[in-house]
């Protein structure tokens, strides 16, 4: 496995247009996975009795957590930490720095309180493993290469946002925060031990370590049915988002609007990123998606639990009925372009 | 009261009360550390869904589900601890706590 | 009755009813209909097996999985609820429903 | 005792037992064998996990897990069976049982 | 993939005897899936501990059905809808029709009462998704090509069968029937949105609309395992089967009866169907299956909610105890066996 | 695939020293399986809330066990039932017998009750699957080649410890036994009817029935990705294993040093009578590692039906927190590197 993931470089045509977005658009919305994602909000919509159990969707987590983090290490390991290390470094203070300015415009612009701010600010500072998957999916079926190890980067950017938007949402910018605070503890501890994170970071080490001979065993696991896996996946959360437009209604209009230019702006500011640190264009579509992207796995249990009187609607709405979508079908080929065109 | 509704219970019963705790799944540990702190000896748990003032909780995802907690404890200490419950957890989580009464074979198991 | 017996409840307890249904899980949405036209405010489900006159419902498929859905409700509207579900479901189907005595702290919740 | 605290029950409505064990799932079969040795006319069972005197039992493998078993049965018969389960099983195994009181619209189902 | 599945298509001898159909059945019985199912039967007959969890049960419905519509779309996305629309519609008829002459048989010979005459009915009018793919498995230990689109007839059998069945139910014949009826609409909505019918259609039009770069992307996890994973699913069907066998005596003699005689009928009707609409040998067998199974999927949910009255005993023991092990074992060769004679 | 499961018999150099075995248990501590054992041994014991449904659980045994009995099989197939009673008549007998000397250790030395002693005997004859992979899996890391229809001597090796065990612990020593005792007749029972058995056992008849054409089938399910599901079952079972170690004070100090001493002991003894029943160095290697393990999947259940006087967190913690983590760890390499010398 070379670092980047496909050898076969395909000399990227120069007059990069609109016509190359909507191409790469229509190609990524007819791939399995995404249609179904689209079936499993028809699934919800239509109020039909499809239900996965709730193991299932556990098993899922659990696999993709596992298979993206060793698949990782293990390129982690062929790269070496030193080609790693920049970029990792300068996406996990990308994931601390997006709620800083995330959270005033929420106070400001949408009114939410303090709490809310924090929460909904934690949410999109985090990062999206399964966004990130589909995004890596959208690359392959293109035959873009991308710096394998860029799931070191998702692991690295899971916490940071999280611990700083519960901080902002504690009252940290009033003065009112206090480290001894159980919530605090319990974000930090969250923040570093939740299955999202352990999973991830754990997986990332033990690919590090075995290397490609590990690879080599667990392969027919971890690689052959994984893009399957993902499809079945998004059918799940194709149901989970369906199962949320109702609460678009309560979410209000700026949700729906901050939902979708949060990724915009968040997007473009990760391409540069990894534009800055030296990364191919595969490499930087990948982080521009990871900045994109909203948690939607470790931030909520870690948020719930530290700022209880934020209203968790708020959040997941945004996370899973319109962020995810977004990204997923329009966000990933757009933030590619962006990546060939600034490359260009 | 119609004497043969009631049957009258036997001797070797005691009574106690059984508390249960329906709430969001990601409480589970702080309510069993509050069950600890109030004198409880022991706790039953299951995932469940459900619904209420806070919406449905349809339990497809960890996020969305609800996990039902019962407690068999002595009656002094069940009233004791619903009021915990109401004043550390009911204003901000989706959760519903009642009691009722059971009987035992082995009052100093609980 | 002994008086030690039924430890007399606190102030702030209020008395409600548990109605507690066991059906055949494809049920379950008709069930919850049910609720909403008896004026529930919320109720919780989750999967259960067991058996009972209709033979053993083991649960390992679909077809043969129950349901038990507990609800927390106004006594004034317990038997109601009980009435129409032994009028519209007992006699097609695997079910079983009862009441008990449960006592809350926010009355004004169920 | 407030007369508004328990409503007096519905004409409709019969008086049963509603007998609760929880103990090692491994211990199904043999409790299903003796409910129905003492009378039982069904039952209802779910997975659980717990804690109690014998340590967390965190159903994370079979060997660790619990079942609850929920039986309704005639009052007459329910000390017997709390009687037997306290003789054959509860030195040697994880579990816990009790009663408490239920009303049912079809008595003779029981 | 070719239209016909497998390219090699091995010159059929002649003097197809009764040597061949045992050697089809004996090859056919050794084969993994079917003693998976064997040892199910075991496992439930010898009350051992063995049980598999529900959660693994609708993962595995999940599975098969969503690999099996996956792979029919992409297969019609191959042969195009001109090639499959005749045959498909005449499928879909057969579905329909079947119920029309089960129920007066069942009322009048089984003495069954109307209700459960109507859901009888529907059960044999409807598909057995896992039959079928029992049969397409057979096909291929045996190398005989079949149309890869087969899958479009499953999923558009597996409701009309069900409406016709359940209005029988209802007292159709008798003038009873009012379509204004909770349990009909009930019946009519299931017929269309219930789990087996979407997952079949939906992962059908995703595989038509992603074609073979789609089935490139998800063949390691829809195609690599799929066998195994039915061999699987067999054991925990011979635990449900072994566990039904008690009710056969409740169920009596003559649904036995039934229970083998109507898919022999059925089966030949489909077999000679297509023919008539130009369908190859393994095509021919496959709409043969089709015909001569029972649902135990989409049927018993449907008819449970519309005809409460029927007595499931009934239809469940019929479908899973006797039709199901009958044609999973004889039937599958026996109606290649008619195939092959009636193409002679 | 030839009975050697590998052809490339690696020229083993004579040297065999101990920078050999340091050299086989490192890479055996770097192989992924190793590694997720222990992140699940760090999630428990750091309280992370990283949880495995308890389906999944079910599901991954399910899976290894029908995987082996399954592969086991064909190879019995392949070999012919000549080359395998042998060694797996000895087996058997091992396994019957180690509770006969283990007992009288465990009352005597260790002081536990007849009951307790009973139990221990019983799960220390009896084996354990898991560890069998493991060493599978090791030898063919290191492309040493092993009779690959050593499964049979698994599946013959689950029960007859439980037996001898349980009898042991209803006081057979004493006098005290009586066999129309029901806790005797529920060992007798789950012994032969238990579901590891009966997967066990009957996955290896239907491979050895199906044999390499139903082998051909199944194998994108059953050998494909085992490894990675391994790797995945060995990280729940560090978290089982972690939330044990706890127990270790109340286990006491004897039965850490009885769990590890106990498997060299076996091990050593398994190797031998490999040896003497003209098995390869694999060959020996596992029957060494089969006598060597501790069963946790058979044995806790039908010990706990049969001796509920037996307190089992004795047996569980020894098999589950010592004896396991010692034999996947050290214990393979080491019964590899003796296996070697004694056919030097
Ligand atoms: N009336 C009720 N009866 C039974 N369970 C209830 C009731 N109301 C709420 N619940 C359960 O408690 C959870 C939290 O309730 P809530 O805080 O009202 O959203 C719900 O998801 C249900 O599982
Ligand atoms: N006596 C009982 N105690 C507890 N649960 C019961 C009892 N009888 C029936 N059930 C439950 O109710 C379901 C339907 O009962 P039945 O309609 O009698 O078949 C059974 O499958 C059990 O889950
Ligand atoms: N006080 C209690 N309240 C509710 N459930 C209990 C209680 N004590 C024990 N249990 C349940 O009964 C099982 C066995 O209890 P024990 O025999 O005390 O270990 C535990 O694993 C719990 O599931
Ligand atoms: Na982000
Ligand atoms: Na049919
Ligand atoms: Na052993």
């Amino acid at each position: 496995m070379p670092i980047l993931e496909l050898e076969r470089i395909d000399s990227v045509t120069d007059k990069s247009s609109l016509m190359d977005l909507l191409t790469a658009i229509q190609s990524n919305l007819l791939s399995p996975a995404i249609l179904f994602f689209v079936l499993g909000v028809f699934a919800a919509v239509s109020k039909s009795d499809l239900k996965f159990p709730e193991a299932l969707y556990s098993t899922l987590t659990i696999y993709l957590l596992t298979a993206i983090g060793f698949k990782g290490g293990v390129a982690v390991h062929q790269a070496g930490i030193g080609a790693v290390w920049l970029p990792a470094l300068a996406a996990m203070l990308l994931g601390a720095l997006i709620p800083l300015w995330t959270y005033p415009v929420l106070r400001k612009a949408g009114k939410f309180s303090v709490a809310d701010a924090g929460a909904i600010a934690a949410h999109y500072g985090s990062v999206s493993a399964v966004t990130f998957i589909a995004a890596t999916n959208f690359l392959k079926s293109i035959h873009q290469p991308y710096e394998s190890y860029a799931s070191a980067f998702l692991a690295v950017m899971e916490s940071p946002a999280i611990i700083v938007g519960v901080m902002l949402g504690k009252g940290a910018l009033g003065g009112k925060l206090s480290l001894r605070d159980a919530g605090v503890r319990h974000a930090l501890r969250d923040a570093v031990l939740g299955k999202g994170v352990l999973l991830l970071v754990g997986a990332l080490i033990i690919g590090a370590l075995s290397g490609p001979a590990g690879m080599t065993m667990v392969e027919g696991f971890f690689v052959t049915p994984f893009q399957g896996v993902l499809a079945l996946f998004l059918l799940e959360m194709g149901m989970v988002a369906g199962r949320r437009l109702g609460d678009l209604k309560k979410a209000g209009l700026f949700l729906v609007l901050f939902g979708i230019s949060a990724p915009l702006l968040h997007g473009t500011v990760g391409v540069l990123l990894g534009l800055w640190t030296g990364l191919s264009i595969g490499g930087c579509t990948l982080l521009g998606v990871l900045a994109a992207s909203a948690s939607y796995i470790a931030a909520p249990a870690a948020v719930r639990l530290s700022l209880p009187e934020a209203n968790p609607t708020y959040s997941l709405t945004g996370a899973l009925a319109i962020t995810f979508p977004f990204n997923i079908t329009i966000g990933v080929p757009l933030f590619f372009e962006i990546a060939k065109r600034l490359h260009a | 009261m119609n004497p043969n509704f009631n049957t009258p219970p036997a001797m070797n019963l005691h009574p106690m009360k059984r508390v249960t705790i329906i709430c969001e799944s990601i409480l589970e540990d702080r309510v069993l550390e509050l069950l600890q702190e109030t004198g409880a000896q022991g706790h039953t748990a299951f995932p469940v869904r459900g619904g209420g003032h806070q919406g449905e909780r349809c339990a497809d995802i960890t996020e969305t589900a609800n996990v039902q907690i019962d407690v068999i404890l002595k009656p002094a200490i069940a009233e004791a601890l619903l009021q915990r419950l109401q004043t550390e957890l009911f204003a901000d989580y989706a959760m519903v706590a009642y009691e009722s009464d059971v009987r035992v074979l082995r009052p100093d198991k609980f």
